[in-house]
Order: C-alpha cells, then sequence, then structure tokens
C-alpha cells in the first residue's frame, strides 16, 4: 500500500502517529538531532543527515531498570520492573540504521536466550524508515554501500518513507507496517505516479555514492583472528585513540552493557546502562587483574567483535556503515579504514 | 517469558570460614522457593551470579555437588581493590540467616560424559579449587563412582592455614577410591605432609596418561608451570581441561564483557579444554 | 591568518631531521586522516614517517594529552599550538613530564576551525594564546597584533544570568551528557588511575547516565582542573553532544586567576594554584 | 509549618569540633540544624563531599576549621581556603545560592562562635528555603 502527505501537512501525521501510542522521533537540540520521545508534534523535524546518537536507544536505553528494591534489615524487598511494552512508533530510522535493528535481534534474541527487555519493545514498536536525501551526496565519513545498502533500501522497515515533490510518500513493507498507514485517517492513497516516484527514488538512491569496499563477511572474520598477533599493526592504527567510549555509544550495533545497583538511602535500582569495551575498567577484574589493560587491546577487542566474532556466532557483521563513530570521534579515527588496511595485510 | 535477569531468593544458612587469612568463606545457601529448588538443575563446574541488592552480582562457582540435594554452597574470596569487591565484601559481612539473591546455574560445566570411563586427575592451586571439589564430591558419590576410572587429586596451597575444605579433605584421604597428594609451598609446625609447588608434585606423583584426562585450575603461574608436566607425560591438548576467568556481569551471553575470541566466557565457557584454548586469541 | 602549508613543511622536515640525528625517538603530530578536515593524532617513530605528518586548521587536537603515555626519560618532539604549549607548562609543573625529556614544537595558529561546524574556534578556546608560551623550535611565525579579547569575554552572557536561570542552563546541558567520558579522555590534565569516577570504594557517583551522577562528575571535574585547565577546549570539542564545557572550565580558570594571581600553565617555575598557598591569601576570597 | 533546613557541617577535629564541643558543654543555646562530620583537617574536605551533601538534601553547608596560622599540622587550612574558595565559585557558577555555602575558621575556644554562627547560617539558610537544585528527588524511578 502506498499512501501520501503533503510536507506542509506533516505534523498531522505526527498528531495521528501520536495518537496511537508512544512516538520517537528526530528532533533538534543543542546536541544536534537525536531520537526522543515526542510530546510536542512540532519538535519533530525532518532536516537532518542522520542523528547523532544511534536509534538503539529506543529498543535498548542507555539506562534501564531492571529490579526495584529497598533494602531492609534482613530481607530485602525486590520488585521486578514490568517490561515496557505499549505500542510505540520510531519515525525516520535511515535505511542504515534500519539493518541495525536486525543485527541486535540476532545478539538478542539469539544464542538461545531472549533478551525480555529488547523483546518487548522491539515487538510492540513499529518502524518507519526514511530515505536519504537521495539527491544530495553522502557524508564523508559514511561507508554503508560496503554493506551492500543503498540511501533509500526500504527492505528491513515496516512502513518507508520518502520524500517526493513536496510529498511525503509511505509504503507498507510489512503487515505491521500495512496495518499503521489503514489507520492513519490523514494520509492520502498514492496514485501509480506516487508509485513511479518511490520506486525511482529507491533507485536513485543505490546510485548515491558512499566510501565503499569489497569485505567479505568469512574472509575478514578469518583475517582479523590471524593478524590478531600483529601488535605493530594494532598499535600503529589506534594510536591515537583516547579510550573515551564515544564511539561505542553512538554505534548502533554496540550492546556492551554494565549491571550495577545504585541506592540512595534505603531505595534504589538493579539499572543496567551501556558500557564500553574502550574503557580501562571494562575488563578489570576485582582481584585487579586486567586482561586488558592497553589501549591498542581494547580497540583490537571492538574492531574484531564487530567483524569477527561477530560474524562467527552471529552470521553478520555488526556493522552497518552509518558513519556515527567516525563522525563522532575525538580524535578522527576511521574504523572503516582500519579494516580495509587489516584485510590488505 | 523467563526473566534471566531476576535473581531468585535465597537463605544462608551456613558460614564457614576456611582460611586462617579469614577472607575464605564458604556459603550454604537454601532456597527460599520449592520451585525454584527444582528448577536448579546444576553439574559440577557451573556458576552462579549471587546478588546482594544495593552492592550487586557477582559470578562464583559453584562449589557443592548435585548429589549433595537441598542447599548450593559457593566458596567466597573477599577481593578489595579501589574499584571493585562491593559483592565479595558484603557477602563476608553477612551473617547466617540473611537473605540474597542467586541466579543460574550459568555457564557450561566438566565434562562429565566426556571424563565418564576416564581416569581423571584433578589438579587445583589454592582458592581456585572450589568447582574442583563440586566435582570430586560428583565422582566419588556412591551412584557415580564406578562411572569414572582411577582418581587422582592434587592440591597445593601456599601455606596449611590456605587450605580449603579441610574436613572434607582428611575423609578424602581415607578413602580407597581416590589418592590424594595435599601439598603447600611452605609448611609450618604443625605441618605433616608435604611440601612443595604443585607442578613439581605432578611431576612426582606422574599419573598416566593412558586414557586419563587431567582437569586444571589454578593460578595462571600454577597452570604456567604444570602444563609442560602433563605435556611430558603424554596427555593430549584434548585431555587437558580447565575453567576460565574473566570479569562478567549478566552470566548469559548478553553483556558482551567476557567476551574472548568468539566465545563468551560467561555462556560457552567456563570449562574449555587447552585444545579448544588454543584457538583463542593468546592475550584476550 | 597561519600559513599552514608552511607550518606543515617545517613541522615534516623538523621531524625527520630530529628522528634521523636520534635527538628524539618520538614525535608527536597530526597525520592525514581520510579526509582534509579529519586529521588524526600521529606518533611518528622513524624519519620515513615523517612525511605522514600534515598540519591544517583542523588540526585542533591537543598532542600534550599524549605525553603522560611515554614513561620518563623518553625523548619527545611535541607539536604544540598556544594553548597545548601551557598544557605542556603545567605538565611539568606537576612533575608528570620532564622538560629535558621534549623537544617542543611550537605552532603559532590563529584560524583553527572546528571540523563539525567550519567556524572559527580562536575566540572561544585559544584565544588567550596564540603563540606557544614555550618552544624549542618554533614552526611559523609568531602572530602579533591580532586583536585576541580576553579569553573569558565569552562568559559574559551566563555571568549575567541570574543563578536560577544559569542552573536551568547546565541542567538542561548536563541532561545531555551520554557519560562517554570523551571530555576526561581528550584532557590532557586528566591523567589519573583510576578516576574517581571508576572507583568503586568509594563510589562517589552513580555509573548510569542520571542527573545526579552526571552533576557530580562534572562540577567535580571543574573542580580537579581548577587552576590546571590550560583553556584549550578538547574537552568541548570532543563532546559528541556538544555541551559547553569550556565555558565552565573558562570561570573556573578566570576566578583561580582572579583569586590567586596565576594562570595554568604560563611558566614551568610556577606551583600548580591547588598545590600552594601565598602569604597574601586572605579570607575575601571566601566571600561571605 | 514552618520550614526546618537541615545543615551538613564539617568540621575540623583540632578547632570548630573542639569549639562545638566547649559550645555544648556550656550549654550554650543554637539550634539543633547542624549535623556535624569530624575530619582532622579542613584540606581533608574533598569537595565532593560538599557536592554530596546538597546531592543527598542537604540546605546548607557549613565547613569549619582553625584559623589560618593555627592549623594544627601547620598550613593544612591554607590549601583549604584556596580549595573551598574554587569549591564556592564552582557551586556559584552551577547555579547553587551563595548563602547555602559558608566556611568559618572557629578556634578551639570559640564555643561562643560556634554558637552564634550556627545560629546565624540556620537564619540565612532557613530564608532560603529548600534545596531542590542539586537535591537528588528520585531513584530508579
Amino acid at each position: 500500500m502506498l499512501k501520501k502527505i503533503a510536507i506542509d501537512q506533516f505534523s498531522e501525521l505526527v498528531k495521528a502517529l501520536l495518537e496511537q501510542g508512544l512516538l520517537y522521533a528526530p528532533v533538534k537540540g543543542t546536541d544536534g538531532v537525536n531520537f526522543r520521545a515526542i510530546q510536542n508534534p512540532a519538535d519533530v523535524t525532518l532536516d537532518y543527515y542522520n542523528t547523532v546518537l544511534s536509534p538503539k536507544a529506543v529498543f535498548f536505553p542507555q539506562s534501564e531498570d531492571l529490579i526495584r528494591y529497598r533494602i531492609k534489615k534482613d530481607t530485602p524487598e525486590a520488585q521486578p520492573v514490568p517490561l515496557e511494552n505499549r505500542p510505540a512508533v520510531i519515525l525516520g530510522v535511515r535505511p542504515c540504521d534500519v539493518r541495525s535493528f536486525e543485527i541486535m535481534d540476532r545478539h538478542f534474541l539469539g544464542a538461545g536466550v531472549i533478551d525480555p527487555y529488547w523483546k518487548s519493545k522491539r515487538d510492540s514498536t513499529t518502524v518507519i524508515g526514511f530515505a536519504f536525501d537521495v539527491n544530495a551526496a553522502a557524508d564523508p565519513a559514511d561507508f554503508y554501500n560496503t554493506f551492500g545498502y543503498g540511501a533509500a533500501d526500504p527492505e528491513g522497515s515496516d512502513v518507508f518513507m520518502i520524500r517526493a515533490d513536496g510529498n511525503l510518500l509511505l509504503r507498507g513493507m510489512t503487515d505491521r507496517g500495512e496495518k499503521l498507514l489503514a489507520s492513519l485517517g490523514c494520509l492520502q492513497a498514492g496514485d501509480a505516479r506516487d508509485e513511479k516516484a518511490f520506486d525511482e527514488t529507491v533507485k536513485k538512491g543505490k546510485a548515491v555514492r558512499t566510501r565503499s569496499a569489497e569485505i567479505n563477511d568469512k574472509e575478514i572474520a578469518k583475517k582479523l583472528v590471524d593478524i590478531f598477533d600483529n601488535g605493530e599493526f594494532w598499535q600503529k592504527v589506534t594510536m591515537a585513540c583516547i579510550a573515551c567510549g564515544a564511539c561505542t555509544f553512538v554505534c548502533p550495533t554496540c550492546y556492551c552493557f554494565d549491571i550495577s545497583d545504585e541506592t540512595l538511602f534505603k531505595e534504589g535500582a538493579r539499572k543496567r546502562f551501556w558500557d564500553a569495551c574502550t574503557f580501562t575498567d571494562f575488563t578489570l577484574e576485582a582481584s585487579g587483574h586486567n586482561p586488558r589493560p592497553r589501549i591498542f587491546q581494547r580497540y583490537r577487542q571492538k574492531v574484531c567483535h564487530k567483524y569477527s566474532y561477530h560474524v562467527d556466532k552471529y552470521g553478520c557483521i555488526s556493522c552497518v556503515g552509518c558513519g556515527r563513530c567516525i563522525r563522532s570521534c575525538p580524535v578522527n579515527i576511521d574504523i572503516f579504514g582500519i579494516v580495509v588496511e587489516a584485510g590488505k595485510l | 517469558m523467563e526473566n534471566p535477569y531476576i535473581p531468585m531468593p535465597m537463605n544462608v544458612v551456613q558460614i564457614t570460614t576456611e582460611v586462617d587469612t579469614n577472607d575464605i568463606k564458604t556459603f550454604r545457601l537454601t532456597f527460599v522457593n520449592p520451585e525454584d529448588e527444582k528448577k536448579f538443575k546444576y553439574l559440577p563446574g557451573q556458576f552462579g551470579e549471587l546478588s546482594i541488592f544495593g552492592k550487586g552480582e557477582s559470578p562464583i562457582g559453584i562449589a557443592s555437588s548435585p548429589t549433595d540435594p537441598g542447599y548450593v554452597e559457593f566458596t567466597v574470596q573477599r577481593t578489595g581493590t579501589l574499584v571493585g569487591g562491593l559483592v565479595t565484601t558484603a557477602l563476608h559481612d553477612l551473617e547466617e540467616g540473611a537473605q540474597i539473591g542467586l541466579r543460574g546455574p550459568l555457564g557450561n560445566s566438566w565434562p562429565i560424559d566426556f571424563l565418564a570411563g576416564k581416569n581423571v586427575v584433578v589438579v587445583g592451586g589454592g582458592f581456585a579449587f572450589t568447582t574442583l571439589r563440586s566435582l570430586i564430591n560428583y565422582m566419588i558419590h556412591p551412584e557415580n563412582r564406578k562411572r569414572f576410572g582411577d582418581i587422582t587429586v592434587v592440591y597445593g596451597a601456599r601455606t596449611p592455614g590456605l587450605l580449603l575444605y579441610k574436613d572434607e579433605m582428611a575423609a578424602w584421604q581415607k578413602r580407597k577410591d581416590l589418592v590424594m597428594h595435599v601439598t603447600v609451598d611452605r609448611g609450618d609446625a604443625n605441618w605433616k605432609g608435604r611440601e612443595g609447588f604443585v607442578p613439581t608434585v605432578c611431576k612426582e606423583v606422574a599419573p598416566s596418561a593412558k586414557n586419563a584426562v587431567t582437569v586444571i585450575c589454578g593460578p595462571p603461574i600454577m597452570i604456567k608451570f604444570t602444563l609442560p608436566v602433563f605435556f611430558d607425560l603424554g596427555f593430549s591438548r584434548e585431555n587437558i581441561l580447565t575453567s576460565l576467568e574473566m570479569r562478567m556481569k549478566c552470566g548469559i551471553g548478553k553483556c558482551g564483557r567476557c567476551n574472548v575470541g568468539n566465545k563468551y566466557v560467561c555462556k560457552d565457557g567456563p570449562v574449555f579444554s587447552l585444545a579448544q584454548l588454543e584457538q583463542l586469541p593468546r592475550d584476550y | 591568518m597561519t600559513a599552514f602549508k608552511k607550518i606543515e613543511d617545517n613541522l615534516r622536515k623538523e621531524a625527520k631531521s630530529l628522528l634521523e640525528s636520534g635527538k628524539v625517538t618520538l614525535v608527536l603530530a597530526y597525520a592525514g586522516g581520510f579526509d582534509e578536515k579529519h586529521p588524526v593524532p600521529y606518533v611518528a617513530k622513524a624519519a620515513a614517517d615523517a612525511d605522514r605528518l600534515v598540519f591544517n586548521e583542523y588540526c585542533t587536537h591537543n598532542m600534550a594529552r599524549y605525553l603522560t603515555r611515554y614513561p620518563k626519560g623518553t625523548r619527545i618532539a611535541v607539536a604544540v599550538k598556544g594553548a597545548d604549549s601551557r598544557a605542556v607548562v603545567q605538565l611539568i609543573q606537576e612533575g608528570k613530564v620532564r622538560r629535558d625529556d621534549l623537544v617542543i614544537l611550537g605552532i603559532p595558529a590563529a584560524g583553527m576551525k572546528n571540523q563539525k561546524t567550519g567556524e572559527i574556534i580562536d575566540t572561544r578556546t585559544t584565544g588567550s594564546a596564540i603563540n606557544p608560551v614555550i618552544h624549542d623550535i618554533l614552526l611559523g611565525d609568531e602572530i602579533h597584533g591580532v586583536k585576541a579579547g580576553s579569553p573569558y569575554d565569552v562568559l559574559a552572557e551566563l555571568e549575567g544570568m541570574d543563578k536560577d536561570a544559569r542552573w536551568a542552563f547546565w541542567k538542561k546541558e548536563f541532561e545531555k551528557c551520554i557519560r562517554c567520558y570523551a571530555c576526561r579522555k581528550a584532557c590532557p590534565m586528566c591523567y589519573c588511575d583510576p578516576c574517581f569516577m571508576d572507583a568503586s570504594r568509594p563510589r562517589w557517583a552513580d555509573k548510569s547516565p542520571t542527573g545526579d551522577g552526571t552533576l557530580m562528575y562534572h562540577l567535580t571535574r571543574f573542580y580537579h582542573l581548577a587552576g590546571r585547565c590550560i583553556d584549550c577546549g578538547e574537552c568541548s570539542r570532543a563532546c559528541p553532544v556538544d555541551i559547553p564545557l569550556y565555558l565552565f572550565h573558562k570561570e573556573v580558570a578566570k576566578e583561580c586567576e582572579v583569586m590567586f594571581g596565576q594562570a595554568a600553565g604560563m611558566n614551568i617555575e610556577d606551583k600548580p594554584a591547588m598545590a600552594n598557598y601565598k602569604g597574601e591569601d586572605s579570607d575575601q576570597m571566601l566571600g561571605s | 509549618m514552618s520550614f526546618d533546613p537541615k545543615i551538613l557541617g564539617i568540621a575540623c577535629n583540632w578547632c570548630t569540633y573542639t569549639g562545638a564541643d566547649l559550645a555544648g558543654t556550656t550549654r550554650m543555646k543554637y539550634p539543633p540544624n547542624v549535623r556535624v562530620i569530624r575530619v582532622m583537617c579542613s584540606s581533608r574536605i574533598n569537595p565532593s563531599f560538599i557536592i554530596r551533601g546538597f546531592q543527598l538534601g542537604a540546605d546548607g553547608v557549613l565547613v569549619g576549621g582553625c584559623h589560618p596560622g593555627d592549623c594544627h599540622y601547620g598550613t593544612g587550612n591554607l590549601y583549604a581556603r584556596r580549595k573551598l574558595a574554587i569549591t564556592r565559585k564552582i557551586l556559584d557558577f552551577a547555579g547553587m545560592e551563595p548563602g547555602r555555602f559558608r566556611v568559618e575558621w572557629i578556634s578551639a575556644s570559640e564555643g561562643n562562635r560556634f554558637a552564634e554562627v550556627v545560629r546565624e547560617f540556620t537564619e540565612q539558610v532557613r530564608t532560603l528555603g529548600p534545596q531542590t537544585k542539586f537535591k537528588i528527588t528520585k531513584n530508579g524511578q
């Protein structure tokens, strides 16, 4: 089903979506454009290249309470926090980021253990993808072409949205997406011309070129293990790294987290929150022993985890080429360049 | 849906101080809810996440054997650095009768089916003996004993006061179906047993590699010097098993912390054969 | 305006000769990244590496940040702009690096640009020192006659607010914080291991990105940088969510200068202001 | 109901704490709003203590030390003066009311002075009302 709405009517669409439940959409703030839970329809913007932080936070918030407790003299009182499963919509996810959800699914729902927090939010959320501007050049940091994604690939979204001639065209890609579109009264049905415009945009999206390289999953996975002991290479490519967590926190496919109890007086919560393999204390054991004391070892872990271990374990590279880590890196480390260089060794 | 992050409530029914430095204690826990007990099926070598609200969780190997039903035991060392040790310290401050949380059983176990029918050489050093104790108690249980061949145990600690499970050890030494070699690096006035490092003792004992598996747990330095002894004795890399230690949080292969190579120590381990370990990156 | 090309040529030349002669074993400077706007901090270890060095208006990184990585006695040449050179001085004051180990390659730089926005950042951050305050070799001509203004001019707006508005401002800014710690890691003066935020006994602040822990982290960090912040602006530039931390650091630096009569990193003979006291200190500084 | 402020007092062992003791033993009257924590020297005070105090709900923080020149350890309070001065500026720039933080030098013999400072400061904080800026109001919710 293809539907459309004039861009100047966009806030009507936002209002209609808000009536359905929670809505996460891009909002411009002093921190750039980021996904936020929307209260006021006027806050939503369509004027962005890509968000600074990835949309993973919708399903995997930076900090999430697992259990709330009250400490008492003898037995503690503890209450698991109910899972969030209100119907929600996330609007404006770029094609490469849409793919990140599938990659994260393999981890959070795979390997024999289902993560209930990820699952409940993922199951209750409809994803509305949004094509990049196919008439503009890609950001120099991006490299999503490497993984075969185009700037306007609709696959993976429940509904895919593109901008064409003063209109927003929305096509349902899944049953869930179709259902959502059918329920939005503010939309008009698209005609044959709109169908053509949609398909042409998707095609044009293929022509938007980002940086790209031939990276074969299996080959790079093996290669990285082979050069694991090449300390000279890893030290050379990571010498600028300052071991902050910016790259992992903005990454749509980084899922490492920490669990910690945070108490105020007698009440508190067991929380899980993002952690970064680049932090000094990521692997620091209580005994004081740290198996990865050096920065190059931790950055190597990051690269190998994404491009090698993830391939072995889940059958795909855990990177979508969105370029966020490169844009946000304080010292401009280019993971794409590192992987390409590693592949040539 | 089962939520793997929620701990079961457990009663602390017995706390035993194991060593004369008072920093290792064994906690015996019983289940508050009978249905939890029914679900808690474990094998030696697995671990659990002990949880104290307000402090956090800590992954600890199960020291008791499933052949002793009704309770689970954990032997915990109090650690103390600037950045860690919250949970172990809080555990040591507990008194009998307290309630704590437990998640588990987690991880793989000592490969019981693989060990069955073989001679088993158990080598332990210091505090790392806990899951080995579980394994020994499992194997020498009357129902299981005939499944295994000869059992040889080499256990060492720095001083006599640092040996764990002293009463049990004394009972084992009297048994005919188990050969015990207990050694200390340096004895004291009352020590009548063996003195010497674990690798040296292994060399002296020289267990046959024929149809035999060795299970080694201990500090890295001990493992480093013990492995060559077993290579010399003719043990293959597949027949040398050990248990890895790594910082863990979730214990179910989700949080990404204990990732070594393409394995998560918490889920794919902690037990690995030397052959498997050699497939993994050497320095993490 | 700075002649960037000339500096780059000089940087390569000097780096090559220093490495060739064995005067230093490392040269800390910049190399090209995936495009011109993204140069990467780089350690040249051999004369051949010198050809990779670059210098342009996007080389904003403070190379003094890398000095504390190397053991004392390592002979290092470090390329520093105005504020960066103050960081070197401050590190020498604090005994973290030794003057004798260093060859300081000074770069007088005006017209440095923010890589995200392209705007010139001099007046916001490096305005207090365009020319290096210390150098062994100068890679370009010193810049004089540029009306720099006070480095504290940018504070006027915040200082003019009433305290409630200021609190509202900072509260909103800190809410953006994702606790990636890029600010402390980019900072040349943040070399503590472990940082107070990583300690669990005592745990000074919650590690999850709640407002309370973030407030504690930033306020304490502002305090830890008191009398030490050399106004390079790296914390704010490193921040993925653009929290203007430099404003707070500037305010603290300004107060230190007013109260203790000493700016950070200007003279290697100085003692760090917070590890010192003077006879003329008065209770006036405590207000009432 | 009138507002009863909670005030965190941090006092050095040798002067202010002894001064507070003196105020107590000589039965001087002063408001009971200050909860005093004893430290060995005013220079032991980490500014994070003060921030944490406000976070945990203190309406005011009062720091006491020996008079400059009288430090039991010679120069501790001279360093403390600089530290506390900067702390004050940081609190101020973050938007905290300056009146909620006060540093006083009170010697062991000045029980009278201690009582007076506490009276004054309590009144001052009372007029400022409850401190809500740094206070952690929710946890885990």
